[in-house]
């Protein structure tokens, strides 16, 4: 995820940012034009598109049977990837998931995890035997920042779309549907990027190459914090994290409307 | 006789589909989709939804990768886990690794690498959501990618397959008739000079029935071409 | 499998070629010497060890028993692989398989696959449970050209050589044998490449090396073609492929004979 | 309810290990534990036992993480396979990689690696025995091998979760807690400005529980510098 | 594991062995200083501790319940893993195990297993079905040569450390015991470097980076041989070896003693 | 009892195979069977086909296991899926690391490997058939390799094992000896020295009987010894 930059645009941009202005002419606290399309790989189980400015997402979700953990026989099982493919920027390389996209899928796993989001215990089939596995993949296919934000939307979006395929006589039949996946919450994350002394929403790539300090906040539709993320080689002062928890509500709040 | 196999594929001379037996699947092409690639370009082919993107020319890593006398095309043919019915697991199978290696091959005739010595050219084709024929659909927009990058060729390269079902030639297989079907003959091509650049064949074929269906699939190339042409223009302006 | 040539060698095959000689002094559609010898391994279920020219690939067959695959409750599998190991060429390299490792492996499976030379039905022991599994694996170890005919024709000689297992109280008795792996077809490959205007069968390594483009033609012994495919960075004529096609029959016709 | 939760988890005000419910977990530091490290470290916490080394400024392999103006610091969070119940398979997992990173970014903000541009500094933590708070451990111990290994630093970084269990904040989850609460909340911070390196959350908090679980873990920092402080003191003699 | 060491050095521990001294001033026949601590990892079912000079190697033994080998359906299994992890020395990689670190987890695995030391019959559940299969890891801390001989005292001595979990309704319930591992012997193993002329027990790394040969010898408590393994790119007379075989079993006696 | 086990190994004085307690089984060892490897040879001994292939001096790939000094000897033992009765799996598992270990330092007291300081040497031995000894096999047949590729030696090395099985010390152990007897003590030696170059033992030897078997051992390489040099003779003409 690591761009080169030049010193001139770090500086460029940490000065605008002095000023109050940000590179794209945004407010601080004010997102990119996001697009959301829900139902487009109809070989998934749910899917979605995300635009967040030029950053492009799209979450697809595959359902099997398996067998449950042991630690929780009656629970359906919810497994988060995030792949940043080499189409998406040039920096972004083939092999095995990086750290970075590693993290992205971790936290968006876990603000969906925290929140109840998904209702576990209606995914069992068989106590012990048989429960519904959901595969949410996250494939990046255009990188202008932010992967937290619009993967999470993407991510709900797929999950509010995802149809439960029939399951009969130990055959899952995918072209027969039974109803929704049930989703009971709609957790967003809102992810600020400390640069110089200002902290901005929503950074794009070229603020995202700059950053001094990242903090992804997720929350449930009550507003309550279900994950957290600190990035950035950086720090932040005890004040402006309380005052981002606050802040992040809000705009969790807009960005669920959108659905 | 696999589970699924329908009992008949062509009724009234119309395909499950409800194609005519030398009718192409819907195909729309959009050049230029993505704004960090150099060249990108989406497709929707019946079912398929393809986006190939282009990098290049830029610095090859590995370094011994690199040639003296020209770029070297890679090319990276990946599905995405939801891209089909059971989940793909992420990462490069054997059937991506062939992909790859024939898609390069069936545009390697066309780019001029030898203008770009020492660099590398990068073509990444993601398939969204397959339905049979997405190597076919993963070089007709690979070559739509590179023109969107300026690199230069010496054509496109459209692709298109024919096969046979229910002992009939038909163009371009849809998911059924690839699964269950008899042949499936994939063949891209240089318009101007009808060579040909990429040709596979899996099934059974006799001699004239190979004959009936190499043709076919060329005409197909051509057909695609027309709206590989037609992508470029509404882009660009003018003709290739 | 890219061997470093000089322009002088590239010319002067190229060269050669255009007056209608090869650089060993072969015929365009001849084959260099063959041999095969069966059953020389005592471990594998069938084995073959095919020298062509100086090209030598060993086979083996070695048979497990396990699960069909869902879509093919009733059918047994095969499974085809193909080592470039490096004791065979200097270029070859350790590791996972190569791009063309896999090309050669691929290429040979589908033509025994789709001429249906093994009769797959016949290696059910119990529907949805118990079916033959069939490893064939493809032991390059001298490299000088044609991997694709020369694997192809140790894979069937092989085969043919396959003596199945004895299967009892669910146990592999591998010392005690029941009869031949159930083979019905001997299909053939046929590799030509073309340098400058010239097309020649069976390119040893230095035609591979400054080939301009390769076609392997697979076909059962009714001539039905059953596997195609073109490699290298040239292109054929439409004409050239529809007469390829039909000279290929006949080559396969001779391979066959020695088996 | 998982399997294994026990009903309640704070009884008569004390914590199910007999702790009150901003009591740390008795914590040992030692600094300089291993002959072959640049420096190390070794902490018992609680049930954790966690080993950290320290190697560098040295140089970087492989060649392109080399950085022309500071030295890369990296950073290797691996568990024994015998320090949990369920034996962890050798390797790296997707958890000890995000461990890993935010390990850096916790101890990036203090180590002045511009003093030695193209190098490499290294941490390496072993987690021998885990009792939850790993990353914490960790962090804590990562800092003082650092100190040992004589790397300029603006700050010693103590780090330390706080939680919340039968809905009451409580500081330090051991094992049960964690597996069975209902948010944990781990944090790094520069003791002098109060600036935070390190933040994570999962679980669930109203905005009053967050401040009050941020503000006692941040009060757990402040007791764990101490410790750090003590062991080297310890080792070198004289404040740091 | 291969420190980079100078001439100078090597020709100055090859000159102090050929006047008879080491340079840590140890007799030859010596071994250093030898700490044993069991039982210190909670969460292992059996651990210790050693330390050997300043070599420090952490062992743990974890019991699962798995199926047998097919080989073997009435025994036990153990496995036993080494890994050489970047904290212990400048030298040692991240990634899969070093043939290095395989090597000294196959000759200690060794001795465990040709001694008997583990009654592997008593570790059967049911026949064919269920047997305790037992992961003896070892992890190296500190690296100062000789991993042969210390990592087999503290792989017996965590083995001797062991307790049997309970198993019950086809559960391992780890916080209940039912006794011992059955440990029914305590090999040891003792390694000798040949450095020129001379040879010498127990080396510490300065010796190891300058050792012409090596040589490790395992012995029961009965002082039969059960496993040996030369090392290095220098040779041993037939005298050498004979007489170190004698002299292996006086040295493993003083080991067995420490537990 | 392993599943398999016979109840007496020697019978009458003669093995399970008819060999006697002191007879290697039947050896032929054949240089120079490869075109493209700069030497090779091919073995059949017993029931093991072995071919080893040599390559070089030449250059070191990764540039990092470069020596000023010498050339770097590197050794890569495998067995081809189908030379066992229970399919290998292709790739390097353990066992056949710690064998590539051993035969590398089996080989390396003889290889003047000063003589080409800053290149390879690579051997491989690629396992066709395995009848228990491979590794004997191996080294034997590389040293032939080498020789056959003109790389100057101090000698050859042959090699060879000797056993326990009923109690009786054996000569060159075939694969049921092997699995269900109660010592293995694969020797590998320089024969006009007497020296060892290659010496493992698994099983359990009194002191005598340890001395018994190697001596045995060490016999069985001479044995060896006069078909390496019978190859070469075949081959070249002249004594080595």
């Amino acid at each position: 995820m690591e761009d080169i930059i030049s010193e001139v645009e770090r500086d460029y941009i940490a000065s605008l940012i002095a000023e109050g202005k940000r590179i794209d002419g945004r407010g601080f606290d004010e997102y990119r034009p996001i697009e959301i399309e829900t139902g487009i790989y109809q070989k998934a189980d749910g899917s979605a598109k995300v635009t967040m400015g030029n950053t492009l997402v799209a979450a697809g979700v595959k359902l099997i049977v398996g067998e449950p953990y042991s630690d929780t026989p009656s629970s359906g099982v919810l497994t988060t990837s995030a792949e940043l493919i080499p189409l998406a920027a040039p920096t972004f390389e083939k092999g095995p998931p990086s750290q970075e996209a590693i993290e992205v899928a971790r936290v968006i796993d876990r603000v969906i995890r925290e929140s109840g989001a998904v209702d576990f215990d209606a995914l069992c089939i068989t106590e012990k035997e048989a429960v519904w596995i959901a595969f949410l993949d996250l494939h990046i296919l255009d990188y202008d920042g932010n992967l937290f934000d619009c993967g999470t939307l993407a991510a709900i979006a797929a999950l509010l779309n995802t149809q439960m395929p029939k399951y009969e006589d130990e055959m899952v039949i995918y072209e027969e549907k039974t109803g929704p996946l049930p989703v009971r919450d709609k957790p967003m994350e809102t992810t600020f990027v400390k640069i110089g002394k200002g902290i901005v929403l929503d950074p794009n790539l070229n603020e995202e190459q700059v950053l001094d300090a990242r903090l992804t906040i997720g929350t449930n539709q009550d507003g309550d914090i279900c994950a957290m993320q600190k990035g950035g080689p950086g720090t932040f002062t005890q004040e402006e994290i309380l005052e981002l928890v606050n802040k992040s509500k809000e705009k969790a709040k807009e960005l669920r409307k959108l659905l | 006789m696999k589970v699924g196999q329908p009992e008949k594929f062509i009724i009234d001379g119309k395909r499950l589909d409800g194609r005519a037996v030398d009718e192409l699947r819907p195909l729309k092409i959009k050049a230029g989709v993505l704004k960090r690639a150099d060249g990108s370009a989406y497709l929707e082919w019946g079912g398929n939804k393809v986006i190939a993107a282009c990098y290049g020319p830029r610095e090859v890593h590995p370094k011994h990768m690199m040639r003296p006398d020209r770029a070297v095309l890679r090319t990276y043919y990946n599905m995405a886990p939801f891209s089909v019915i059971d989940r793909k697991r992420p990462g490069p199978d054997r059937r991506s690794q062939e992909i790859s290696l024939v898609t390069r091959q069936a545009l390697e005739p066309v780019v001029l690498t030898n203008l770009y010595p020492r660099t590398a050219i990068d073509i990444f084709i993601e398939i969204l959501q397959a339905q049979a024929g997405t190597r076919c659909t993963g070089i007709t927009a690979a070559s739509v990618a590179l023109a969107d990058a300026g690199i230069p060729m010496k054509s496109l390269v459209p692709a298109c397959a024919a096969g046979k079902v229910d002992g009939e030639i038909v163009l371009d297989l849809f998911d059924i008739e690839d699964n269950f079907g008899s042949a499936d003959l994939p063949v891209a091509i240089i318009p101007k000079t009808g060579e040909v650049t990429l040709l596979q064949m899996d099934g059974n074929l006799k001699g004239d029935e190979f004959e009936r269906a190499f043709k076919l699939a060329v005409e197909g190339c051509y057909q695609v071409y027309e709206k590989q042409k037609e992508a470029l223009i509404e882009k660009y302006g003018g003709g290739d």
